[in-house]
């Protein structure tokens, strides 16, 4: 009986790997027949925790190039139209060894002219470094190829290569004027103090550089565990921080919560920062409604500023407000937003990025003139860069997107929103 | 050779070996017997170092065995059978006994000439000699699981009898044998007597023992109740009391 | 080309970290600890090239000489116990590893931009490659010329009594003990060569990678370390190659026409394969399989 | 000295939080000991298909608008059948003696129900519905959570059940005798394969309640919360001894309020390494754990 079941197992895994194999070899084949288009290739986190950030975007780019080939495609450089094309989007799992395969792939084995990833700031800056440093340094053998990004929001990143772009928002400006207005908005708010967590780069370096000196500067009092250092610009006194206030910071795997809270709650802020992604920052929500901490203001991480917020803990982060990059407040995010919904995605601000960087890689090829041959790909490739390079402003969804020459961040508009009986609604707008 | 000077050993509350003392003359096979439980096995895993005494002295060629490890033992010249044989069943045939031959001098030169070459050296020589001995000549290359239950007897004692002892405990090594096979197992144990070693045999076949050995100590309850030749042994009333005592329960 | 040397690299450094668990296995170990000793290695040699400017082989061979001696010392409190105890040892030491780094700081300015690890923001632009110049061919040939040394050592290890007394305390501890191997002399020496392999694996790592940093290092490397061994079987050294491939050569990149149904069907083929082929894809069956293949082949080319 | 009082209840505080907390990572524990009791093997998958279990009642929960009290139950019943299907994979057909390929087996299916869970949810946290969660008792200079309360009790009580089938039923005869001598049990007539599989499915059963009583607590359930959970309960397992369901419970409750501690005075960045730490010191000064016998099957 046993050995029945074994052989019979034995054949079906023959099959399923025979089949695998002619697919692989099939896939490449397939991808290589399309006629003269321009191609881009994505590719975000599919799988694990992450997933909705890599099936967002793809919703988001594909729309958006399907509205632009809809309208005619692009102008290549004879003067003739072409579409654009996603060749695949791919997973990467938010794994660096496999966002470095990816790149190197979409490089060696494609016609891409430009790759559109990825998930994750860790990955990202791993295959940032992996890239050319320098354009045009031929002693340096990094990779050559334009990476346009919608999700590697850490700061500082887009120095590593002049081959990385990325267009996310700037957080040193959101946040900034966004606790400005806040002060201006609520002058009985003094105090405050906050949260976040640890592993993860990007919500512990915004909190600790930039969201906690913005609200410095804006008159707001530190009364977490004291930091004399603590200073209005930016990342001072953040080592000094980091290290003061490990008691009432978590992880993002975390299940206990309570003496974070409780620390937070004896220290009696006017407002309260939870600069965590919505897995933990929704557990630490909810402890914090159980312990019955009620601040006046509970401002919270661009990140989270998503669909999962509600879905994780609706009513406990009632009264959170956010500074992000999208809200459909304008005809065309609107529109975008009902679009990338119907394909089964939310348009939050990573994804509303992708979208909009399917309308700048239209805008950088027209004005590099490439000519999408695929004998002319390394050729294409560094037109498109240099254009991108060049391209200072680009049209956003929600108003213009600059972009620094010298630092290569981009600067986007940006509205405050909140929730608001279990809604995002947009609080203010500073455009 | 061996001197066993009061020695004990406790498990929780059980006490399996109590003020044991032994002599072993070199070149002696000296028998072991008693009933079930009488302590025996603990004996042998004493000397050989399993575990340690609880108290009592084991010298062996006048040198203290009981601080010493299983294997620092082994290289004093102790080497020991399993009850329940304890081959290495992955292993070849040929690997049990290459493994338990402890020398490195020569060894190490020899490891991959022999595979490739299949060159001969005082190594292989030596093993295809204890194959020889042990029936198992053509069986080298099959794997110590795949024997049958005769020949992994066979190899065990050949393996203990590789690492080249002074001193071989051999724990009921005839337990499921028929007679043919016990037969062979003494005229091996007398031929590895030859070769010099001093031989301890814990046993339960008393054809066996009473045939083969030079000196008997019985055992009850983890106490030596006689001591003497074969034939002394087999007239001594405690020791018939001790064995009947015990097939009356059963 | 470019995308399948990246590959080829890929597997490479599994490979070795394959092999540093699978000589630990051999002896019986099971470690969760291999993850630990890669990322030691990966800090040491990035911290080598990047901040004390040192060349690649080197930074490469100190590294490995760090990581055996930590090996060395984590050896003797760890191999104390065995079985599942020293799975969640050894698993600890991994984790505990994984948090020093995830507190390890050590920032220098060079041509006026930090560089070095930076705690929990990881350790990036580790680019000795690309700034040396290196090609994708010269990068994979060094990956390649450490695994094939490496597993050419164990391969030849195997053959020769060294090999036969490592399986023999895998098999039965206390009769190794009976027939006079030092067994915690052979389990330390396991465990020490088991750590220099680790580290030579998370030095080349660090510099194809290019970034370092805590999530790297989770216990799920420490899981993929014993898997590829488990998975291909312990009859030989090649079995974790076929592993190593069939995890990241297939389940990794080859399947990713399936987008994200890839990693559910990652789970389940490990699964499937441990109930068709228990003890590894490439037993002794397998060996006895593809030696038939091969004898026919050839009777018909004579024939 | 009002000083040292405010800080003496804020530690104290801490602790009996961490108590609370650590029932659930006692659940988990007393899960793994009793898969490797009976089995000596480990089953890693464990606490994914507890997880998994708690999210299949959320659904049944959402799907039929059923009331709170039914989701523990649910959660144990869904938890008991992954259970029984996790044998049915990963340890059923495998050899007996093949330690190594079960724990294989068992990884692959730790990735596979972690993978399914991200499918379904799109790896989104998810809103977990708990009893009590607005009760919070005052006692003097003290809070307790009701909720936590609540669920510590469900474990106290899941526990006691789970000591009384094990001890004073003949199923739980069976699962000790075929813990102690397979071979023996199987001579009396015993069915390794069925003792095995109702262990998994009790173990299961626990496993769905701690499951849905972390996510009770939490407030959410996300994917991220299973290696960790996995982590600490196998942490809990071996510091309470291998195979000692006392040793989980009070090990279990021991590392919750310790963690706290740690994380009160220490921090974040601190607190796993110190856990990971007296795991050290335990498997050093005490290698058998708190309760365990020496081990004779490993």
């Amino acid at each position: 009986m046993i050995r029945r079941g074994t052989e019979k197992m034995k054949r079906v895994t023959r099959l399923v790997s025979t089949v695998v194999l002619a697919a692989t070899v099939a896939m490449p084949l397939a991808a290589s027949a399309a006629d003269r288009s321009v191609k881009v290739l994505g590719w975000g986190a599919k799988s694990g925790p992450l997933k909705s950030f890599g099936v967002n975007s793809e919703a988001a780019l594909r729309s958006a190039i399907a509205q632009i080939n809809a309208a005619g495609g692009v102008k290549l450089g004879d003067g003739s139209s072409a579409p654009l094309e996603v060749i695949s989007y791919e997973d990467s799992a938010c794994k660096k060894d496999q966002n470095i395969a990816i790149l190197r792939k979409t490089t060696s084995t494609t016609d891409a002219i430009v790759g559109m990833g990825a998930t994750c700031s860790g990955s990202c800056q791993a295959m940032f470094g992996v890239l050319q440093k320098k354009v045009g340094d031929s002693s340096d053998s990094g990779v050559q190829m334009p990476i346009l990004s919608d999700t590697c929001i850490r700061p500082g990143l887009a120095k590593i290569s002049e081959w990385a772009f990325r267009n996310v928002p700037n957080e040193v400006a959101m946040y900034d004027k966004l606790f400005a207005w806040l002060r201006s908005e609520n002058p009985d708010v003094k105090t405050f103090s906050g949260g976040t967590e640890t592993d993860q780069g990007h919500s512990f370096i915004t909190h600790t550089a930039i969201i906690v000196q913005a609200a410095v500067r804006h008159g707001f009092e530190w009364v977490g565990p004291s930091v004399p250092e603590l200073g209005p610009k930016v990342k001072q006194g953040m080592k000094e921080l980091q290290a003061a206030a490990k008691t009432q910071h978590w992880l993002m795997g975390d299940t206990n919560y309570s003496v974070q809270a409780r620390k937070i709650k004896k220290q009696n802020p006017d407002m309260i920062l939870v600069s965590s992604h919505p897995f933990s920052a929704c557990g630490f929500l909810k402890e914090m409604k159980r312990q019955k901490v009620k601040p006046k203001l509970l401002v919270g991480l661009t990140s989270s500023a998503s669909q999962e917020t509600l879905n994780g803990c609706m009513s406990a982060a009632e009264g959170l407000i956010i500074p992000t990059g999208f809200a459909p407040i304008t005809p065309e995010a609107v529109s975008a937003n009902e679009i990338v919904s119907e394909a089964g995605g939310f348009l939050d601000l990573h994804s509303a990025a992708a979208w909009e960087n399917a309308y700048l890689v239209k805008a950088a090829v027209e004005k590099a003139g490439i000519s999408a041959n695929s004998d002319t790909v390394a050729e294409d490739r560094r037109k498109f860069r240099d254009a991108l390079a060049s391209i200072s402003e680009s049209a956003g969804l929600i108003g213009p997107v600059t972009r620094d020459g010298a630092t290569g961040e981009a600067s986007k508009p940006y509205v405050y929103v909140q929730v608001v009986n279990g809604e995002w609604k947009v609080i203010h707008d500073p455009r | 050779m061996l001197e066993v000077k009061s020695l004990s050993k406790h498990f929780g509350g059980v006490q399996a070996v109590r003020e044991l003392d032994l002599a072993v003359n070199a070149g002696d096979i000296f028998g072991v017997i008693g009933p079930n439980g009488s302590g025996k096995s603990t004996l042998v895993n004493l000397i050989s170092g399993v575990f340690p005494a609880t108290t009592g002295e084991i010298h062996f060629q006048g040198q203290s065995l009981s601080n010493l490890s299983p294997h620092a033992r082994v290289r004093a010249g102790v080497a020991r059978t399993f009850q329940n044989i304890r081959l290495f069943p992955g292993l070849t045939v040929w690997q049990n006994l290459w493994v338990a031959r402890n020398s490195t001098e020569d060894t190490r030169a020899e490891g991959i000439s022999f595979r490739w070459f299949r060159k001969s050296g005082p190594v292989k020589n030596e093993i295809d000699a204890m194959l020889e001995f042990s029936g198992l000549a053509d069986k080298g290359d099959e794997l110590a699981s795949n024997l049958a239950f005769g020949e992994q007897r066979r190899l065990e004692l050949a393996r203990a009898a590789a690492t080249k002892p002074r001193l071989l405990l051999l724990d009921e090594p005839a337990a499921g044998m028929n007679q043919e096979e016990v037969r062979d197992l003494g005229r091996r144990i007398r031929e590895l007597r030859q070769q010099g070693m001093t031989i301890i045999l814990i046993e339960h076949v008393m054809e066996l023992v009473m045939g083969i050995t030079d000196r008997i100590v019985v055992l009850n309850f983890g106490s030596k109740i006689a001591e003497g030749e074969p034939a002394a042994i087999r007239k001594d009333k405690s020791v018939q009391e001790a064995y009947l005592g015990q097939s009356e329960d059963g | 080309m470019d995308y399948f040397l990246n590959l080829v690299n890929t597997i490479g450094i599994h490979t070795l970290l394959g092999l540093s668990a699978y000589i630990l296995l051999l002896t019986g170990q099971l470690s969760l600890a291999q993850a630990g000793f890669f990322a030691v290695g990966a800090y040491t040699a990035a911290v080598l090239t990047v901040i004390l400017g040192w060349g690649i082989l080197p930074a490469i061979g100190l590294a490995m000489l760090i990581t055996g001696l930590l090996a060395f010392l984590v050896g003797f409190p760890a191999l104390r116990v065995r079985g599942l105890m020293l799975v969640v040892a050894t698993l600890a030491f991994g984790e505990f590893v994984r948090m020093f780094f995830y507190n390890f700081r050590w920032r220098v300015t060079q041509e006026g931009v930090e560089v070095g690890p930076d705690g929990t923001m990881g350790f990036s632009e580790i680019r000795y490659f690309a700034e040396h110049g290196w090609t994708s061919w010269e990068v994979t040939s060094l990956i390649w010329v450490f695994v094939i040394l490496v597993m050419a050592i164990i391969w030849w290890a195997d053959q020769t009594r060294s090999g036969a007394v490592l399986r023999a305390v895998g098999e039965d501890e206390l009769a190794a003990g009976t027939v006079g191997i030092d067994v915690t002399v052979v389990k330390m020496a396991a465990m020490t060569a088991g750590g220099v392999i680790a580290g030579l694996a998370g030095s080349l790592y660090a510099h194809q990678i290019t970034m370092l940093d805590h999530h790297a290092f989770t216990v799920l490397l420490a899981t993929f370390a014993i898997a590829y061994p488990i998975l291909g079987g312990v009859s030989n050294v090649f079995g974790t190659l076929v592993a190593v491939i069939f995890i990241q050569g297939l389940l990794v990149e080859g399947l990713r026409f399936l987008g994200d149904w890839r990693m559910l069907l990652f789970g389940a083929l490990i699964i499937v394969v441990m109930n068709v082929k228990p003890r590894g894809l490439f037993d002794s069956q397998t060996l006895r399989w593809i030696k038939s293949v091969l004898r026919l082949h050839l009777s018909r080319r004579i024939s | 000295m009002d000083d040292f009082w405010f800080e003496f209840v804020e530690v104290t505080q801490s602790i009996g939080d961490g108590v609370l907390f650590g029932s659930t990572y006692a659940l988990i524990g007393i899960g793994f000991t009793l898969i490797f009791g009976a089995m000596g093997k480990l089953n890693v998958a464990y606490a994914a298909a507890a997880m998994a279990g708690a999210y299949s009642s959320l659904a049944i929960y959402i799907l039929f608008d059923a009331p709170l009290v039914v989701i523990f139950i649910v959660s144990a019943i869904c938890a008991a059948i992954l259970g029984y299907l996790v044998y049915l994979t990963c340890f059923r057909f495998i050899p007996v003696h093949n330690h190594l390929a079960a724990l294989m087996a068992s990884v692959g299916g730790l990735f596979f129900i972690d993978e399914v869970i991200v499918h379904a949810t799109r790896g989104s946290p998810l809103a977990f519905p708990s009893m009590f969660s607005e009760a919070y008792f005052e006692v003097g200079p003290y809070g307790i959570r009701g909720d936590l309360l609540f669920v510590f009790f469900i474990g106290l009580i899941s526990t006691g059940v789970l000591l009384y089938v094990l001890f004073r039923t003949r199923l739980g005869l069976a699962t000790r005798a075929v813990a102690q001598q397979d071979v023996a049990a199987r001579l009396c007539g015993m069915s390794i394969h069925l003792t095995n599989s109702t262990t998994f499915a009790v173990a299961g059963l626990l496993g769905g309640i701690a499951g849905a009583m972390t996510a009770a607590a939490v407030g959410i359930l996300s994917p991220v919360m299973i290696l960790p959970l996995t982590i600490k309960g196998l942490i809990v397992t071996v510091i309470g001894g291998l195979g000692s369901i006392p040793g989980a419970i009070i090990a279990g409750l021991f590392v919750g309020g310790f963690e706290n501690v740690v994380m009160y005075f220490r921090g974040i960045d601190e607190r796993d390494m110190y856990v990971v730490a007296l795991l050290f010191i335990f498997l050093v000064f005490r290698p058998n754990g708190l309760f365990g016998k020496t081990i004779t099957r490993d």
